[in-house]
């Protein structure tokens, strides 16, 4: 058994900053994370980070505008501390050498993102991500804080305290991919999720391989609400095959997108009269389906993106890297020819549920970055504010799990203060298939643990999380038959990519959590075909399968309960924002393997104002 | 049939009538029309059929295999996968395929699927490339796909990284400044493009396999570490002493004068990064910096 | 090569069809290179016998050079000395960072000029020994 | 982290001679073998014709020059490919002294044969 003060789990962009500011207050924090850090998707990141930095420019503008964009579902208390702290940040990250682009007078420079008031995304290039995370990989290295890389977290050891709230989380179970062997990881102050985002869960995703939401799985199993998970945002041009992402710049420089007719549809089928191409993501995306919809897109899939008018010059002095992406992923040259292009699932807006410091309701259990919903972007992200997100959130968290004092949160966690209880019709029963209670070891549901009432020692719960975990490996391993993860992850991904999409209605929900119950069934059959211990990816996509699982269910669920069409969430039978039922935020809890669906009001008041419903228009 | 032809009646005609000579010109232009969708019809068809056979057609891919405790792997050997082919696969959706489809214990690193995250850096038809950022349609049949080499190999396309982990933390790889401003430290803009290239390494290791001093020489730093260092080395910021310090790390025995610009490593390097350049930009930098002492 | 696992065959063959320019240029340098050192001590040794009198210099000189062998031998000596030259002359322009987006082309350069330098030489070299 | 550069060693000095030595020996090997082979040609080389250039004294250290050059060059340009190879300690010493002896067993043989040569007898052998 391994033993830290702190222990982070992921190595993006949160979980190193959690890990340094941890270290920063004197603790003995160590990484565990399953692929080397600088393998982590934060490196994915182009456009920029958000902040405040110059004269004309406030904070309080910036949380005006990121409270506009979340279509008032974000906190504002987390709002304002993202834009509050972000700014300082922003420096940090300077001072530790991120080349940051430069202005003549050799300040960084800055840009107009969507949905800002103000240019202040602040960039490096365009890869400002990747830039981030090395950055901050290196000041890892600098202070030799510990990493346990390509170690799979798969469980939380937390006491079992029948209310959630009353629970408290020891440390991890994390298996070695490496040489195969499970391990504990004790933590004596806190525990990090900083797993990064959930894209998994569709089939088509400008996500990582790696993004399959285990962080708020293992969390919502443990006994975190998730929250606000039916705000998904898409983006609407991402290339077919792989769902790289082909920056807006292109539609920005004039980029038209045609459909098989050679139709400009923007206009042609009024989708945006006004701003045709330009209109906002979730716009765009819509747009780009009822054409395929409609039997108007090429190959029945994608629409085409076609920049070849801009002439060759102005396309490669602005839009060089475009010009590689599309070669290098899809084949095309866009010089030549237009590109195919569809949407793709590109961030999660809800996730497990935390207060401005990055603290869930069971105490010592941290979320930070996209993994965490301490609801900034309530149903809409904007561009550029994911990474302050992970640098400002995962300092606070760091910082607060090391015994820093940080003040007692606004924003109130787990079924405390006010709340109230919802419900939604399903078609079919959705959480375990089995019933609560019975021993099932394999789908890592539970299983084994009679509660103990919290009245163990911290070590005898982390042993115990290991031997559960022993249990369900061995399991997975002993079976010679059955099915294969893969075409379980597959079936819910494609499913997820019909009726979960863009456009939501009822029937296309339901049809979704059927088809999620199916593979929770198919699941329980599943085995490993590769039976070795070393390097088992077999293995550990197995068990991340039963992750995507949980989480295509949250999303679901919370879809089909909020029957209201706000910031990236659209219902067929409810095409307006209803702010009279809806200004609260989707709530699930794991209950005895039932999911339980509650909600709670969003925190409008401010620091010195409340911020005031308004039309989002843009 | 040429256009030659009426565009010479053209000239000529253009001392005669107007009226002539325009339907002359108009004929030409129609004519150049009628070529021009022709040529492009005919291109369509090709491209079509191409589509229609590659659609059909399979990839033969041919997968290095070992793994250490599994009985029948433990002696390397090749194994075949005839993976269906659509526009736009890459290698890694190739090997993403064989494994989802045939055999679920092919194992490789990867991750982003965009060339940011550098897992998946292999030896394809006898040369480092990202799986991710390599067309099936550029490379020759069959694909053989290996782990790099001059790495040990853990299991099938596998390698142990912690040589090269090893070499990139040896330049101290982060930075350092004796004198920090309160707020923004300003960086001039041709400095800031003097680095650029440098800083876009996503350890790959790619470099490294390629380089045969590497290769025989454990202790060689290697390009993708000293890329590192000159990443540091030249950013301004920094300031002078730290640059001499830096210097030092990069003189040492098995530092840049091991280089003996093979350019292999500038080849393969899937970020473009000028490696060869940078290497013997520091060496010129020490010889400078020396010729102070000596 | 400690780190390197043993892949047997698939390690052993067919690596070298795969090196690029450079690692072709750098081989060819080393070889050449080490040939002309090997040339240098012969090539003082033999000219030492003037230490001995002038007409045993002339002698073994007149010897040598009436052999046909001796001639073949000087065009290869030639052959290598101009690669090394060229492809030195290409190593210094790399070590000054001149022109490295054409190293691979001045290889291919130096050893394409150093194939008709020597075949233009080749009568002036044998020319006398019939 | 720090054992991976504690025992360093300037490896410059010996990279920028190479340089220098290969920059000089392009100009006079080019001349030596023009000179040699082209104008004059192989099989007409007499002791007497070596003798009267090596009796102008600008010849005469010219080929001195090159011989020492040559040497340097060489026998440098051979340890570096050793050192690289990764010959260390005592084999790198014995490698070392080896060569140094080697060169100026060379420089000393060509001197004296470039003397006789030359007609000079200011040495003692
Ligand atoms: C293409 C793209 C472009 C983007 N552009 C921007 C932009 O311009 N501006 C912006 O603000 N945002 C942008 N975003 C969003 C932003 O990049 C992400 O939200 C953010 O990087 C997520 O960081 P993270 O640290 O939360 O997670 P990640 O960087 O995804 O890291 C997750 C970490 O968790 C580890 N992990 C996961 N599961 C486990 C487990 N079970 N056990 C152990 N370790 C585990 C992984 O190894 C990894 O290290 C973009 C996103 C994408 C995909
Ligand atoms: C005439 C012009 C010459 C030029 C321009 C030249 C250039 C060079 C250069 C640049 C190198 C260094 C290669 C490296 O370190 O990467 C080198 C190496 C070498 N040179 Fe020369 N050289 C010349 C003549 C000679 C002569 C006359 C000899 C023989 C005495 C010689 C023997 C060598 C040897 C042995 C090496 C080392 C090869 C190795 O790396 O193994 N060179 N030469
Ligand atoms: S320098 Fe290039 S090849 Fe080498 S590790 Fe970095 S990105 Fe990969
Ligand atoms: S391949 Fe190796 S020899 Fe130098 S130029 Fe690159 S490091
Ligand atoms: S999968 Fe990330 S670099 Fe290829």
């Amino acid at each position: 058994m391994h033993e830290h003060d702190v222990i982070v789990v992921g190595a993006g962009g949160a979980g190193l900053r959690a890990a340094i500011a941890a270290q920063e207050e004197g603790a003995d924090v160590a990484i565990v994370s399953k692929l080397h850090p600088v393998r982590s998707h934060t490196g994915a990141a182009e456009g920029g980070i958000n902040a405040a930095l110059r004269e004309g420019d406030s904070w309080e503008k910036h949380a005006y505008d990121t409270m506009k964009g979340s279509d008032y579902l974000g906190d504002a208390p987390a709002i304002e501390t993202l834009c509050k702290d972000s700014p300082e940040e922003v420096i940090q990250l300077e001072h530790w050498g991120l080349a940051f682009s430069r202005d003549e007078d050799g300040r960084m420079s800055q840009r107009p993102f969507g949905g800002m008031s103000f240019p202040r995304t602040t960039y490096a290039g365009a890869e400002t991500g990747h830039q981030l995370l090395h950055t901050m990989y290196e000041q890892l290295v600098k202070r030799g804080i510990q990493v346990y890389d390509e170690w799979y977290v798969t469980r939380l050891a937390v006491s079992d305290e029948e209310d959630p709230t009353d629970r408290e989380c020891h440390g991890v179970v994390a298996y070695d991919i490496k040489s195969g062997g499970l391990d504990a990881f004790r933590a004596r102050d806190g525990v990090i999720l900083a797993t990064g985002g959930p894209g998994q869960v569709f089939d088509h995703t400008t996500n990582a391989v790696a993004n399959t939401g285990d962080g708020p799985a293992m969390a919502y199993r443990a006994g975190v609400p998730l929250e606000d998970m039916e705000f998904i945002q898409f983006h609407p041009t991402t290339l077919p095959s792989t769902g790289v992402l082909i920056t807006e710049g292109v539609r920005g420089e004039g980029g038209i997108l045609y459909n098989e007719n050679g139709e400009r549809f923007m206009f042609e089928y009024g989708y945006a009269n006004n701003d045709g191409e330009l209109a906002s993501r979730d716009v765009v995306s819509r747009a780009e389906l009822t054409e395929v919809n409609a039997g108007r897109g090429i190959e029945d899939e994608y629409v085409h993106l076609d920049m070849r008018h801009l002439g060759e010059e102005r396309i490669i002095d602005r839009l060089e890297n475009i010009v590689h992406l599309a070669e290098d992923f899809e084949g095309v040259d866009p010089l030549e020819q237009p590109m195919p292009v569809k949407p793709g699932q590109h961030y999660a807006m809800g996730g497990i549920e935390t207060d401005e410091n990055g603290e869930t309701c069971i105490s010592g259990l941290y979320a930070a970055g996209e993994c965490a919903c301490a609801s900034v972007h309530g149903s809409n992200r904007l561009g550029g504010n994911a990474l302050p997100e992970l640098t400002v959130f995962g300092k606070r968290a760091g910082q607060h799990a090391a015994g820093g004092d940080l003040g007692t949160a606004k924003i109130e966690t787990g079924k405390r203060g006010d709340w109230e209880t919802g419900e939604v019709d399903t078609p079919v029963e959705p959480g375990d298939v089995s019933a609560p209670g019975e021993d099932v070891v394999a789908d890592g549901s539970g299983g084994t643990t009679t509660s103990s009432g919290g009245s163990l020692s911290p070590e005898k719960y982390v042993q115990r999380a290991l031997d559960t975990e022993r249990e369900r490996v061995e399991s997975l391993l002993e079976k010679d038959e059955g099915r294969q993860h893969a075409e379980i992850r597959a079936d819910v991904q494609k499913s997820m990519t019909r009726n979960v999409n863009v456009f939501r209605e009822e029937a296309g929900l339901k049809q979704a959590l059927r088809d999620i119950r199916d593979a929770r069934e198919k699941y329980q059959d599943v085995y490993v075909a590769d039976k070795s211990s070393t390097f088992n990816t077999d293995l550990i996509q197995t068990i991340e399968t039963r992750n995507v699982l949980d989480l295509a269910e949250a999303i679901t669920l919370g879809a089909l309960a909020r029957d209201e069409f706000r910031g990236a969430h659209w219902r067929k039978e409810n095409q307006e924002r209803r702010d009279e039922v809806w200004l609260k935020h989707t709530m699930l809890s794991w209950e005895d393997g039932r999911p339980d669906l509650w909600y709670r009001p969003v925190v409008l008041e401010g620091e010195n104002k409340t911020y005031e419903p308004k039309v989002r228009s843009y | 049939m040429s256009t030659q032809v009426p565009e010479q009646t053209e000239e000529e005609s253009s001392a005669d009538t107007e009226s002539q000579s325009q339907s002359a010109a108009q004929q030409a232009r129609m004519e150049k029309k009628r070529d021009r969708a022709a040529q492009r019809d005919q291109q369509r068809e090709a491209e079509e059929a191409e589509r229609e056979f590659s659609e059909d057609g399979t990839y033969l891919l041919k997968v290095f295999r070992y793994d250490p405790e599994i009985a029948g792997k433990q002696e390397p050997r090749f194994d075949e996968f005839h993976v269906p082919y659509h526009t736009g696969m890459t290698v890694l959706d190739a090997l993403m395929y064989a494994r989802d489809e045939y055999d679920s214990s092919l194992t490789f690193r990867h991750s982003c699927r965009q060339a940011v995250c550098g897992s998946d850096a292999l030896f394809v038809n006898g040369r480092q490339r990202l799986g991710c950022k390599t067309q099936l349609s550029d490379l020759e049949e069959p694909v053989r796909i290996e782990p790099l080499p001059h790495q040990e190999v853990v299991k099938d396309l596998v390698v142990d990284m912690e040589h090269f982990y090893d070499q990139m933390h040896a330049v101290e790889p982060y930075f350092q400044t004796n004198d920090l401003p309160e707020g923004e430290q300003l960086q001039s803009r041709e400095n800031r493009e003097k680095i650029k290239m440098s800083t876009r390494c996503i350890w790959c290791g790619a470099c490294m396999s390629s380089c045969n001093i590497a290769a025989g020489d454990n202790k060689y730093l290697g390009p993708a570490a000293i890329n590192k260092a000159y990443r540091f080395t030249m950013d301004e910021r920094e300031g002078e002493d730290m640059k001499e310090h830096r210097m030092k790390i990069m003189e040492q025995e098995h530092g840049v004068w091991r280089c003996q610009t093979q350019f292999s490593c500038t080849e393969v390097c899937p970020k473009d990064i000028p490696l060869t350049e940078h290497i013997q930009e520091l060496k010129r930098e020490a010889v400078k910096n020396n010729l102070k002492f000596w | 090569m400690s780190q390197s696992y043993n892949r047997g065959l698939i390690e052993d063959f067919g690596r070298w069809k795969e090196f690029s320019a450079g690692m072709w240029a750098w081989i060819f340098h080393k070889f050449t290179g080490w040939v002309l050192v090997g040339y240098l001590f012969t090539h003082i040794a033999v000219l030492s016998t003037a230490l001995t009198g002038a007409a045993a210099y002339t002698e073994t000189i007149q010897t040598l050079e009436s052999l046909l062998v001796v001639r073949i031998l000087e065009v290869g000596l030639l052959a290598v000395a101009v690669f090394h030259i060229l492809n030195g002359l290409r190593l210094l322009l790399v070590d000054l960072g001149v022109g490295l987006h054409a190293q691979d082309k001045s290889f291919y350069a130096s050893l394409a000029l150093t194939g008709a330098i020597v075949v233009a030489s080749v009568p002036t070299f044998l020319a006398g020994v019939f | 982290m720090a054992e991976h550069y504690s025992s360093f060693e300037r490896g410059g000095r010996r990279w920028l001679w190479q340089r220098i030595t290969a920059a000089f020996l392009v100009i006079v090997l080019a001349f030596h073998f023009f000179l040699l082979h082209f104008v004059h040609h192989a099989d007409e080389v007499t002791f007497a014709m070596s003798s009267a250039r090596m009796e102008q004294w600008t010849y005469y250290s010219l080929m001195i020059l090159f011989l020492v050059t040559a040497t340097f060059h060489g026998v440098n340009g051979v340890f570096n490919a050793l050192v690289n190879q990764g010959i260390e300690g005592t084999r790198k010493k014995a490698v070392k002294w080896t060569l140094v002896a080697a060169s100026l067993l060379l420089i000393v043989q060509g001197v004296r044969t470039a003397n006789a040569w030359a007609g000079i007898t200011l040495l003692p052998f």
